[in-house]
């Protein structure tokens, strides 16, 4: 483990256990400033074997064959996307990996592009090869410099060994791969915000139609994809898609890198196949620490599971039907001293505070919503508050912009569900089930703090 | 003639002149402001009623902003003609109101020729309109002169002419005793209706009121002669014109509504300045009626074509007139009124 | 059968009789013309049910007007009053989300001094010049400029709107939105790291604690200018929260002793900045 | 004359005349204090040999005649509009309208815009008829979609149009007025015409440029605010057209100047495509409404109105008598307005199939009409409006030379033509 921390940022660790194909490289010590040593763990085999055996056609069919579906909390498949960008007509055509790590939280993409910056690098051309791209984006938040430094080192070399850039493995395939340092926020991670923030405007949605895939970059025909989704493809085209789909769920296939934090053992990143119950994706972690009370799935975007709901499948339809969604991935572990309302209180809050301000429901709901999660926990609620909270985010989620804002009320809503009482107690009686002492740290972090006695009390 | 006479004579000439040429303004300015109020009015409109009670400052403010106002010379335009015209169109209007009798004893010059000069006098102010419209070197300002020109021509006859069946009648040229004579024998307007109607139309020609405004017809002609006049030049041209109305409406009352008189037997042991208050009293209330009925008129009627205006003139007024001169100058042989 | 002079006569009684008729004009200031509900040219805003304003006095419209036509003021939902215009008055405006949104920076500014701070010009439009003035590179203009200046004065920004030929607008709402700074920080800044995993490892306690040694609230400085305190989620703990950041060092995971050690060290004018990695080996959260 | 004919400026016959006299005199010449400027150069000689013989023959001065050039800056231009008149005197010999002051560009704005937000482009161009501009692009785009409005829609639409041809129609009576002097009808038309546009605005929420129009029905249904207003109107409409109407109909003077007046015959209208009021007031009774109905005009009866003489007199009762017919539509709808909804289901961005579709109105000023073509794209591929007060301009030439200067104004406005329209 040691030499593994020493080649990543302390902020990552890799969690023993679970299923090893992203991460194989990663936790098998491979250099990842050596294109030599990355070559010997089969990289760029993928790309070799798209680019002279299947053509574009095929790698878009071999995608299709494994039922890859994004990573990046949407779940729409890769495959359709790369299809539409394809089918669009246009002299100029991008491929942009999303790097910008839009919930902190998430360890994914970072690890990757710390780790193994080459089966990114690949994932990106192996899309721009498919989708007829002669340009890929690498958008990386700006403050993993170590990331960045990496992943350029890794561009210089396979470019210099004709694996990038220009007439790849002597093919007439050419692709320019560029690393963009972008400034990390919730909202970057949407690609239509994302792609605004890449022309140097200030990283807002745009209404759909049209999409990305249609008009995107500069106006030219964009694909998105999630940092780790490009990495599943290159995965894909290195090992088949049958050995891909031999793990997952039916509606879910392959894996997914899930980062464990809260009350865990030991919080960190690790690899699961989808579909793995819950509870095996906390035994990676260690447990729980004391007795786990919920699970929020999914960040500030997803939603909370109840203990006895434990043994659901870590899966994109099962957590969706259950209110919750797989987001980027965190999975945050909650035990019995944590106050459900002061948790969606702060997931919204966060929320609040990422958000571009573009749509009127999302800007002006998150704070509603924030105002009345407050009424409630001081205890003068309002009579209809209740109603509000749900009327509120129904508007929300049916005016939205983007998912992001669609699923904000994600975390309020499934606990709302799930530990009314808890809700009701703060509201009519003041006191809190979990017996969590509501003080300071009540306050959103970013307003002053009533005042240090308090503080200091 | 001995000196004081001569003095005295000339003092009271000083002093008359001074007075009607004091008058003429404020006298323009109620004038604009009736105009203003009425019109409103008869649009379902308040009018000015911001500027002093009632609004009643309105057209004096009106007259100080002409005042301040950017005083704008062509450079194409002749400067000394250009100049002259305002400067001569209103003081064809001063001058006339010299022999305009207010009340008894309040004439400024008591001419034996008094009408004769009255209308001679306001004659000259086709010619300052003439010059206006040539000098301003705008071909608006060349049609709208034109038109005044021919306007007042074909429009001086008639009028002339319906006034001289009443002096035939009165047997006098002297305003003073033509009313005196109306005391004894009852307004000229039971003598001389023809005449009063000739002399209505024939005046608001005369003085380019609506419907004969053709002038300065704003919607064809953008403003006649004015066009090309700003700041004060235009306001001496805005204030004769009101000041024209004023005065032929009060020789109008002078020459058919029995000018100063009551419409009741005017009390003659009333003499002196009682006399002379009452007598302007009289004169102005009925004055400003006439004035408001054209006010009236101009908030009711379209205007009339300029062809029309002259047709009108020369068929039918002109031959009225004269048939009317006819037989009154019939009546006075035969019945030696 | 007309009779001549009838039909002026009847215009005539017309617009008399209009002389006394009920006027209809309506004397504008002092009564108002009734609008329809319906009525979309009102300019005023609307409140809620609440009685709050609906208009969150964000300033996207102030800010994306590209000749700088809007200015405002209001209460934002808070109920504290909100002024947009010159950077002098800033510290009327406290919500923080509005601040970023109109990209301004987010605490009242102490010492005006520091905005006239003189930037190094040729050096900005050597920078700008490297990356061909493609607004692409707006952000990583932007980061190079702080790590120079710690924070992005408003000359700069001026200077980038300038010579890239972007709207002042959008280059105050791109440098808002990405977690820049637009005000200098007085001292050492330490920043605690409030993301979903640092807090629920006890972020919290570490915030308290901190404030409460500083002896300031987060998005505050002290008196002397030597510290400033601010919460942020981009320190992106992950494994070592909760976690803080002094200046541009990352330290976690932390114990509340821990850090007020850290402090202490400071304070005690040991700038030696131990590194993180060393910091994460020595200290285990019990 | 050959075509390379020497245009005379008038400014240079005046000074080679003085200079003539001068020399004759045998006096210096003069020294002209004036600038480059001059009033005669106002008179729009173009600084060209003239290209058509059209220009030539216009251009061309004989002895004694002179151009006046009314506009863009006159008071009573309609709008901005510049006619070269050459006069002989007061007498008329030759018009030329010169077109184009007011041209925005609205076809080339609703092609670059998606069908849905066409209807805001069109509302300014005849901005006293905003109702009937978005009428026909919504019928153009509803049989390009092959989507019909609902019955109540129609109905509310039909009556917010005749509310419309109401108080445009009624400031053509004003105008008329005012172009000949009279000051006081414009005023009472404005107060008709401000009571239908508070109407209008209760139920479309604007005042002057609604916005109203949907492809597939109309904005907002009509509330119980507008029904309270439509009565109050109603109940006093008609005292105010009398009011102005017994101010200028039976007036001798206004007669004097409308009887006789730009007379034009049927077949002239005709032949240049005249329509609405302009053509009904030549005798020709071709009412689009009737002739070619649309909305739900076939369930309304009414019948063409139409007099014969064709001069201003007649264009001016032509339109009181409308004003009375449309009050008379208006009651009939009101009657006959069905329940139900007001909006058909449209798709936010509509992509018709490739096709073309033409929509025709009955608007105040004449037939107007859109013609609207589909290359499957979300916007149209073109747009084309005609527009009625262009062509009825188009008689004004033909109809002026022969009248006086004073005629040219009163005449063009009995024709009530818009130049937010003529221009587009």
């Amino acid at each position: 483990m040691a030499e593994q921390r020493s080649s990543l940022s302390p902020q990552i660790r890799i969690l023993p256990g679970g299923e090893q194909r992203l991460l194989a490289g990663i936790s098998g010590g491979v250099d990842p400033d050596s294109l030599a040593a990355a070559r010997k763990h089969r990289a760029y085999t993928g790309l070799q074997r798209a680019v002279e055996k299947l053509g574009p056609e095929g790698t878009v069919d071999e995608i299709a064959g494994a039922s890859l579906r994004g990573r990046g909390g949407g779940g729409y498949p890769a495959a359709d996307k790369w299809r539409a960008a394809r089918a669009t007509p246009g002299e100029r055509k991008v491929v942009v990996a999303n790097l910008i790590g839009a919930d902190p939280t998430a360890l994914g993409d970072r690890a990757l592009a710390e780790g193994d910056p080459h089966l990114l690098l690949e994932g990106a051309l192996i899309a721009a090869f498919a989708t007829g791209a002669s340009e890929a984006i690498l958008a990386v938040r700006r403050d993993w410099t170590l990331g960045i430094e990496r992943l350029r080192r890794a561009i210089a070399e396979a470019e210099a060994a004709h694996l990038a850039g220009y007439l790849v493995l002597g093919t007439d395939f050419s692709c320019v791969v560029s690393v963009w340092e972008g400034s990390g926020a919730l909202v970057a991670g949407e690609e239509t915000a994302l792609i605004a923030a890449l022309a140097g405007d200030r990283g807002m949605p745009v209404i759909r139609p049209p999409y990305p895939t249609e008009r995107g970059f500069g106006g030219a025909p964009t694909t998105v994809q999630n940092g780790e989704t490009l990495a599943h493809a290159a995965w894909i085209l290195r090992h088949g898609a049958k050995k891909f789909t031999s793990v997952g769920s039916a509606t879910g296939r392959g894996t997914k890198l899930v980062s464990i934090y809260g009350k865990v053992a030991q919080s960190g990143l690790a690899e699961v196949a989808l579909g793995t119950p819950l509870s095996a994706v906390l035994a990676l972690a260690g447990g729980g620490t004391g007795t786990t009370k919920a699970v929020f799935v999914g960040g500030a975007g997803g939603g909370a599971l109840a203990a006895h709901e434990l043994e659901k499948p870590y899966d994109f339809d099962a957590l969706h039907s259950a209110g919750a969604g797989i987001g980027l991935g965190q999975v945050l572990v909650t035990d019995d001293s944590t106050c459900m309302v002061d948790t969606a209180r702060f997931f919204l809050d966060y929320s609040a505070r990422e958000a571009c301000g573009k749509a009127v429901p999302c800007r002006i709901g998150t704070k509603r919503l924030v105002e009345t999660l407050d009424r409630i926990l001081a205890a003068t609620p309002r009579p209809d508050d209740f109603n509000l909270l749900r009327e509120l985010s129904r508007k929300m989620t049916d005016t939205a912009l983007c998912h992001l804002e669609a699923r904000a009320p994600g975390p309020m809503l499934s606990t709302l569900a799930r530990f009314a009482d808890e809700y009701r107690a703060h509201a009519e009686r003041g006191v809190c089930l979990a017996g969590a002492h509501h003080g300071a740290e009540l306050q959103p972090l970013l307003a002053p703090l009533p005042g240090i006695e308090s503080a200091a009390s | 003639m001995d000196l004081g006479a001569l003095l005295l004579g000339v003092g009271r000439f000083l002093l008359s002149t001074t007075l009607i040429l004091l008058l003429t303004v404020p006298t323009a300015f109620v004038v604009i402001q009736m105009e203003l109020k009425i019109i409103a009015g008869s649009q379902l409109r308040y009018g000015p009623n911001r500027i002093g009670p009632w609004g009643m400052f309105q057209s004096t403010i009106h007259g100080f902003k002409v005042l301040a106002k950017e005083d704008h010379i062509p450079d194409q335009a002749d400067r000394a003609t250009f100049t002259l015209a305002p400067w001569m169109v209103y003081m064809a209007a001063a001058m006339s109101m010299l022999v305009i009798p207010f009340a008894p004893g309040a004439i400024a010059a008591d001419f034996n020729i008094g009408i004769v000069y009255f209308f001679a006098v306001l004659g000259l102010s086709v010619v300052g309109l003439l010059i206006a419209g040539w000098a301003s070197y705008n071909k608006y300002s060349l049609l709208g002169g034109l038109r005044s020109a021919a306007q007042m021509v074909s429009y001086e006859i008639p009028l002339t002419l319906s006034v001289v069946g009443a002096v035939v009648l009165a047997g006098t040229l002297n305003f003073r005793e033509l009313i005196e004579w109306q005391r004894a024998h009852g307004w000229m307007l039971l003598w001389q209706p023809v005449g009063l109607g000739i002399f209505y139309i024939a005046s608001l020609a005369e003085i380019n009121r609506t419907p004969f405004d053709m002038v300065e017809a704003d919607s064809e002609l953008v403003a006649g002669p004015f066009t090309e006049y700003s700041g004060m030049r235009f306001g001496f041209f805005f204030f004769a014109e009101y000041l024209a109305l004023f005065i032929m409406s009060g020789v109008m009352i002078s020459l058919f509504f029995g000018g100063w008189l009551a419409p009741w037997p005017f009390p003659a042991e009333l003499g002196g300045f009682l006399g002379t208050v009452y007598g302007v009293f009289w004169f102005f209330i009925k004055t400003y009626i006439f004035v408001a009925v054209a006010v009236l008129l101009r908030a009711t009627l379209v205007r009339v074509r300029v062809d029309q205006l002259m047709g009108a003139a020369w068929k039918v007024l002109l031959p009225l007139a004269m048939i009317n001169l006819l037989v009154t100058a019939a009546a006075v042989v035969v019945f030696n009124l | 059968m007309r009779i001549p002079g009838f039909g002026i006569l009847k215009g005539l009684r017309q617009t008399g009789r209009n002389y006394w008729a009920p006027k209809v004009t309506l004397q504008y200031p002092e009564s108002r013309p009734t609008m329809p509900d319906r009525w979309r040219g009102r300019l005023d805003l609307i409140y809620d049910p609440f009685g709050e304003h609906k208009c969150e006095v964000c300033f996207q419209c102030a800010q994306v007007c590209p000749v700088e036509a809007i200015d405002m003021s209001g209460f934002d939902s808070e109920g504290r009053r909100i002024r947009y215009g010159m950077p002098e008055i800033y510290d009327e405006r406290r919500d923080p989300n509005a601040f970023r949104r109109a990209g301004l920076a987010a605490e009242p500014m102490r010492n005006a001094a520091r905005w006239d701070e003189a930037i190094d010009k040729p050096w900005l439009h050597g920078l700008i010049d490297g990356f061909g003035g493609r607004s692409e590179a707006l952000v990583a203009i932007f980061s190079a400029v702080q790590e120079r200046y710690g924070y992005l004065p408003e000359r700069a920004l001026h200077q980038v709107s300038d010579e890239m030929t972007i709207h002042w607008a959008q280059v105050f709402g791109a440098a808002g939105l990405g977690g820049f700074r637009l005000l200098p920080a007085e001292g050492h800044l330490v920043t605690v790291c409030d993301c979903a995993a640092c807090r629920f490892a006890g972020g919290d306690e570490l915030l308290t604690a901190l404030s409460a040694e500083l002896g300031i609230a987060p998005g505050d400085a002290t008196d002397d200018g030597a510290w400033s305190l601010e919460t942020s989620s981009e320190v992106a703990a992950g494994a070592i929260a909760p976690a803080i950041r002094i200046d541009t060092m990352v330290y976690g995971p932390l114990t509340v002793a821990q850090a007020r050690h850290l402090i202490d060290e400071r304070k005690r004018g040991d700038a030696r900045a131990s590194s993180p990695t060393r910091a994460v080996a020595g200290a285990r959260k019990s | 004359m050959t075509s390379d004919v020497k245009i005379p400026d008038p400014l240079e016959l005046e000074r080679a005349e003085e200079a003539r006299l001068r020399s004759a005199a045998g006096l210096a010449p003069a020294a002209r204090t004036g600038g480059e400027y001059s009033g005669f150069e106002s008179v729009g000689l173009p600084d060209r040999p003239p290209e058509t013989e059209r220009e030539q023959e216009l251009y061309t001065l004989d002895e004694g005649e002179m151009l006046v050039n009314m506009g863009p800056q006159h008071p009573s231009t309609h709008g901005v509009m510049r006619l070269v008149v050459k006069v002989r005197g007061e007498v008329v010999i030759d018009i030329d309208p010169v077109l184009g002051y007011l041209h925005r560009g609205i076809e080339k704005l609703c092609e670059n815009a998606t069908y849905t937000t066409v209807m805001t482009y069109v509302d300014p161009m005849d901005y006293l008829a905003s109702m009937h501009n978005e009428h026909a692009p919504a019928i153009a785009f509803e049989k390009l979609f092959g989507i019909k409005a609902p019955k109540r829609a129609e109905y509310i639409r039909a009556l917010v149009v005749e509310l419309n041809r109401v108080f445009s129609h009624s400031l053509m009576m004003g105008f008329l007025a005012l172009d000949m002097g009279g000051i006081t009808p414009i005023l009472y038309s404005f107060i008709n015409r401000d009571e239908v546009v508070d109407l209008l605005s209760a139920i479309s929420g604007q005042r002057m440029l609604f916005n109203f129009f949907r492809v597939g029905g109309v904005n907002f249904d009509a509330n119980d605010e507008f029904f309270s207003r439509l009565g109050t109107w109603r109940a006093n409409v008609v005292k105010t057209i009398d009011m102005s109407e017994r101010v200028i109909t039976d007036n001798e003077v206004f007669r004097a100047r409308t009887i006789g007046m730009g007379v034009l015959s049927g077949k002239d209208a005709i032949a240049l495509g005249v329509s609405g009021p302009n053509l009904r007031a030549s005798g020709v009774p071709f009412d689009v409404r009737k002739a070619h109905p649309y909305s739900i005009y076939p369930e309304l009866e009414f019948e063409v109105i139409t007099h014969a003489a064709g001069d201003s007199n007649a264009r001016y009762l032509q339109r009181i008598a409308e004003i009375k017919q449309s009050i008379h539509l208006i009651d009939q709808i009101v009657d006959k307005m069905p329940h139900g909804p007001v909006q058909a289901q449209v798709p936010g961005i509509i992509r018709p199939k490739p096709g073309r579709a033409y929509g025709a109105v009955e608007s105040p000023r004449g037939l107007y009409s859109v013609y609207a073509v589909s290359d499957g794209g979300p916007n149209p591929y073109r747009f084309r409006m005609r527009d009625p007060s262009f062509i009825s301009l188009q008689a004004i030439p033909k109809l002026m030379p022969g009248h006086l200067i004073a005629d040219t104004m009163a005449v063009m406005a009995s024709f009530d033509p818009v130049m937010g329209g003529v221009d587009k």
